[in-house]
């Protein structure tokens, strides 16, 4: 099983969720983030004051998977985070090593998919 | 209630005094503590609705959003009140020319003293101020309609040109000592000049400028109620001033604006909610304080002419008319009128206008007129009338200011500023921050 | 106050003018307008007490349930005032039956008009208006004590009923002319008839609703500290029209009124900090605005009777008496009094009745009395009586009310709903969004 | 503006009468309802002005001091209300002794009655209140100097101290018959005693606490700023009743300083936003709402002495003044006056002041006096005299008492305290939760 | 060593923080996170704009642990999350390389516990 | 490639994120969390209500890097995170599988870095 973790743009959320539920895959956490990277943020000026923002916010989801749903699961990243400017983000993809549902205490791949 | 006051001279011998200043002793009202006390605190009450209307429309905006809205509120509350001293206030409430503009005679507040005005045991120039709080809510109450999407430059500019060109020319018009007024339209507190005007032009503009990217699926919820809670709640606490400091003196019609305010406010956000409980099994708070809102619009023509008991029907009236128009006619027709300005100011202007129309009663005001249900269809027809006239003009003049805008300095962002959030793009703020 | 104005007339001739309304030329008075003004700023003060209150209960719950008070709030702000304009200004203020009702000489506002009410200066439907945010606030403060567990409908429905048994009987009662008014007792803004009315009302649903859920072990802190803080200034500043309006007069008895308000809920503030401070090391935000608010309620009664300093006296009791009650027999009893409805309105209320009773002066307003530290230790016995009789009529149709409601629509709400918070599961909002 | 009413007097008549009572009748000015509606509710604008400082303030810090700075406008507003009544009222406008100070006749308010004030339509007791919301706000004002770092029993214990000894000693200089007010100052509502006060002792207090941890590299931006706008807007709210209401009265004196208000505050507001709009490409929020604040400020000792159109001048040369200084001038000398409070109040009150001594014109107000540009040079040397001499004995008594508080309990908090943040680490509180 | 990541109800975080504290798991990381489930939100009407809400709030725990205190954990959580309703949640189990206490430097298992 | 975890103290985010730049680390992700550990949270005290307050706002911040950069980013963790008092937190590191820059699609070491 694999557990995909993505920095993405905030006004892309929408989109990424749509090509996830497109491509059947339904379950995902979303965490509020903010992100330093390539990207310059616009620097805020408070009176005397000036705030390089160089912390941008951005939107972290993770969808754990079955290894099989991979590829659909980095396509719909892909396909809807894309914009082509700097600060499109990241896809991290890392090995999971167990899975439980905790209402059922199914486990594995049983447990991961909707 | 300023129409009514001059009805009650027959002529306009109001503005005569600047010309045959001779004749001013003629005119010496002395000042009354009371009725100043109570126009001062009721423009103070007006003041605090447009940070008011910030709070209402920026806590259903996204936070990205919010300090735009605020930011609009503020800095009309600053351009608007220079623009009324030095302009406004003589094309509003100078010599009559014919009818449609006010002359040049108040210009940069010349002739605008300390002592009473004609009639009225308030200074003139409290009145001035009074007035010009008026003028800065009106084209306040627009931005609803382009939130979230306009230009801070295009804002300013159109508010200053609207302002002086639409606004003042209505506010001359019904109180000022215009055609209207001299028609026998009522509008106590600023139905057509306030909530109609800003509520048509708003519709002009939101459909001008276009829909939000992403509207309507993929557009948040209100990301503060709470806020526009608040916001709501000081709208409401300000509008008795607006209402009832109408009457320009702290006496029997200005407690019966008071009231009727009161009434109408209450009946309209319980109806709203009453409905939504049927429809959707759920009453909300959004919709509790919108048809307050809706009432209070509604009332503001009728306030000082009808009786609290007629308030009630005009709050019903209110809650039902602008909840069908909202939630069911805005999202058939399709347009993006993001705060609802049309839907509640606009629409619940206009049935104001009309239920002035139909309760209004002399025994509750000997200087207003009866309405329809008082024997008088007469005046419901006049009502009419004036609702279409001034629709007529405000089209128009509204659509070519935009429209000059539009093409000049461009009324929308770009696609990336909408898509970062005004705040930052327009006014490198943010409005909370996410960690300390 | 207005007790007290009637006794000025020995006879409650005041009621005699609906029935022979041929004497009415009689109380011909006039209007006057910087009363009047004063009375209608008194009254939108007291409006803005009401979303106040709002704010300072909710940002005292949990984010969850924050709308759900609010909402609570505004809609008693709405069929409150119905209820007033329909029947309970009648019920209140009409004609004394038999010293414990009014009769309906004033339903639908029948009789209510813009002249001088008798013996004040101020319009008549001004005085129902002032009256009728009294009578909105009063079931407003029993939120504290169901608040994140009861059924919207259930709050609405014992608001209304309750309002209409409880709240109006009590007012006329002690300043309608009914027979604690006749008794002579003292309540000068609302003390019995507001705040132990409330307090008491909201011990026996606190009781009868039974606990939160996870309390007091899972129950987090105040969601939002500075909402509790704007809504204590709101109550504050909206408590001088509260108190000092209720003069129903600009005059010195307002302005006494109106200096120890200020006096009391400043003293209150500090003390309760101050013993914060001692005993925990750290005084509190929380701390500072509740004590402020118990000072508040317990100055209610007294403001128009006592000199400022005695208020200092009042405030210092309010102090002690309420933090004593809150934070160590509170905990103690065991049961959820979630805002502490009961522990600061009811007890401050009460505190404040006594204390009337200990530092009135006739000094300070010829129309009250004296008390037992100015020579008449039978206004003690009064007020103390008066809280007494009140509280019993209080208790048992309250409960009366609220099991019936519990019987039928049932006050709590599901075990899912409350988990779910009140905003998503009576309302289908959030009060903050999380992202956008 | 009292300092005015006492010139019409020319000899101190006033405090006579505490010494002949019996010539009390001479004296015996009834009281005026609209005079006093309009100050009871300008005094009860002045208080909602002290949580709005708090709002203001405590929107511009970290979340987690936000707590701290509510809590210490919240506790002035306490403590100071008991010095004002038990104390600084006598020492202010007690019977002058040698120009310096006053008696102690109203020790504990004795002899502060509700019959009319002298050459005034208010009751005693409110005049008393009136200026005792001035006494809470100054030290009030101070709180932007030190914010996050200051121990919170350095503030209670500095405010009290330093209201005494400096705020009631200006007070009476300027108003309460002392010797400024002899030399012919011209101080409407407050700009020296207030404003300027403040402002300097902010200054020598943001010395002598020293820099915030990681400032300025380190600080994060305003944690909420529609707090701080809700501020500002309750702020300037609150501002009508601070100037008009010092004219005592609702009189044309009032209306005017109510215009130059408005237009002051509203101009400056502008003309900050422009400034920045010109200089960065992007008006801000924080931009608006400091400059209306510095327009208020400058306002504040001109508002009842110069035109509507002066006003303008005023605010123009306040943003322009201030914001130099505290984008310009104040990041090279290197200070933290953390929320600007002697940028903004400290440099506003003397421009203020200054522009008073220009533009003040009797035409205005027969009361006041004519300034540089209505052919009175002399005016401007009086004011710039009595800013001097204030000045001059502001910074080394604040310096004392600041220094002594610091060498015993400490002005400042611990390195952890400052770390962790003000709202737990001295009140044992947060803002607001993460979670629930 | 292990690292498990639990999504949960929000209303449950107390009794998992009381059931790992029995188990003498004293270390815990909690954020808020947004799911998307099987479990249906409330829809939320705001005049005529509906939200269907199935961004529902959920909270994360993040528990690093040794090896053997794994069945304690998921233990822990089970009980004190489950309630059998959908929405219950899930458990991931990853494997964690490296653990360092900043305040120390200890690393490994030493750092881990608490 | 490695995945680096950190869980610090709000008021040193500042000075780490100063400490990674200084080592050429410019990409990270930082989140708000609440963590319970060994330190004492002061406890709040809300009328007769105590908040044990052992829920402490932490900081997480997350830096995906190539193997050779690990002993850098957890010097610069450590030299700015480092106050020796209870409470500093802890640094987890996990293997990371892949790694994709959205914008580019880009894959592996050559997405990682800046
Ligand atoms: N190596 C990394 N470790 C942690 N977070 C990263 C890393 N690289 C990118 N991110 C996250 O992805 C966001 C986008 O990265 P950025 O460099 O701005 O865009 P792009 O990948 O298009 O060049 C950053 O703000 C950061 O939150
Ligand atoms: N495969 C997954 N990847 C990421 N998050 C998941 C996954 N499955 C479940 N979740 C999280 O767990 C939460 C509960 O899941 P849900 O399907 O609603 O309940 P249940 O597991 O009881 O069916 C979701 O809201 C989501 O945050
Ligand atoms: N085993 C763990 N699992 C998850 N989070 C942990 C673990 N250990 C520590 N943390 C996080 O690190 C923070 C600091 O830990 P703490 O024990 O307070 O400090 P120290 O490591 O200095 O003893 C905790 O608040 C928690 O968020």
């Amino acid at each position: 099983m694999k557990f995909v973790v993505a920095i993405i743009q905030p006004d892309r959320l929408h989109d990424v969720l749509d090509e996830l539920e497109n491509r059947d895959i339904h379950l995902v956490t979303v965490t509020q983030v903010l992100g330093r990277g390539r990207q310059k943020g616009v620097s805020q000026v408070y009176r005397s004051h000036v705030e390089t923002g160089n912390l941008l916010r951005k939107i972290k989801i993770e969808v754990a998977i079955t290894d099989d749903f991979l590829p659909n699961v980095l396509e719909a990243l892909k396909v809807g985070a894309q914009t082509s400017n700097i600060g499109d983000g990241k896809i991290f993809v890392f090995e999971l090593d167990q899975c439980i549902r905790i209402r059922t205490g199914e486990e594995g791949p049983m447990a991961i998919g909707s | 209630m300023f129409s009514a006051l001059f009805r009650s001279f027959q002529k306009s011998l109001f503005f005569f005094m600047f010309l045959f200043s001779s004749a001013h002793f003629l005119w010496a009202d002395t000042i009354n503590a009371g009725d100043t006390a109570w126009v001062m605190i009721s423009t103070a009450l007006v003041f605090i609705m447009i940070p008011g209307l910030g709070f209402f429309y920026g806590g259903l905006v996204r936070k990205k959003n919010f300090l735009s809205i605020l930011m609009q509120c503020f800095m009309a509350l600053g351009f608007m009140s220079l623009q009324w001293a030095c302009l406004g206030y003589s094309l509003s409430f100078g010599t009559d020319i014919a009818g449609f503009i006010g002359g040049l005679d108040f210009l940069f507040l010349k002739n605008v003293d300390s002592l009473a005005l004609p009639s009225t045991g308030i200074p003139h120039n409290l009145f001035m101020a009074f007035q010009g709080m008026f003028a800065i809510i009106t084209p306040a109450i627009i931005i609803g309609a382009f939130a979230e999407r306009i230009k801070f430059l295009s804002f300013c500019l159109f508010s200053l040109i609207w302002g002086t060109l639409v606004y003042d020319s209505l506010a001359h018009w019904v109180w000022g000592g215009g055609f209207l007024h001299k028609m026998g339209t009522l509008d106590f507190a600023g139905g057509t000049v306030v909530h109609i005007n800003a509520g048509i032009a708003a519709l002009i503009l939101t459909i001008m400028i276009g829909k939000r990217k992403g509207y309507p699926k993929h557009i948040s919820s209100p990301h503060n109620l709470p806020f526009a809670v608040l916001g709501a709640a000081l709208l409401w606490f300000g509008w008795f001033g607006f209402n009832a400091g109408s009457a320009l003196a702290a006496n029997g019609i200005a407690s019966n604006a008071f009231v009727t305010t009161q009434i109408a406010a209450a009946t309209s956000g319980c109806i709203w909610a009453l409905i939504e409980w049927i429809r959707d099994k759920h009453p909300t708070m959004l919709g509790s304080i919108t048809g307050a809102v809706a009432g209070l619009a509604a009332i503001t023509p009728a306030a000082g002419f009808v009786s609290p008991m007629n308030a009630i029907w005009i709050g019903i009236g209110a809650a039902i008319i602008c909840y069908i128009f909202v939630t069911i006619i805005k999202p058939k027709l399709g347009y993006d009128d993001t705060l609802d300005a049309f839907g509640i100011h606009g629409i619940g202007g206009i049935w104001g206008a009309i239920a002035t129309g139909l309760w209004a009663s002399t025994e509750v005001n000997s200087a207003g007129a009866n309405g329809f249900f008082y024997g008088n269809p007469e005046l419901l027809w006049i009502q009419f009338k004036a609702t279409a006239v001034t629709i007529l003009y405000i089209v128009p003049v509204t659509w070519i200011i935009a429209k000059l805008i539009d093409k000049t300095v461009g009324l929308r962002t770009s696609e990336s500023s909408e898509r970062i959030g005004l705040d930052l793009s327009e006014h490198r703020e943010t409005a909370y921050t996410t960690l300390d």
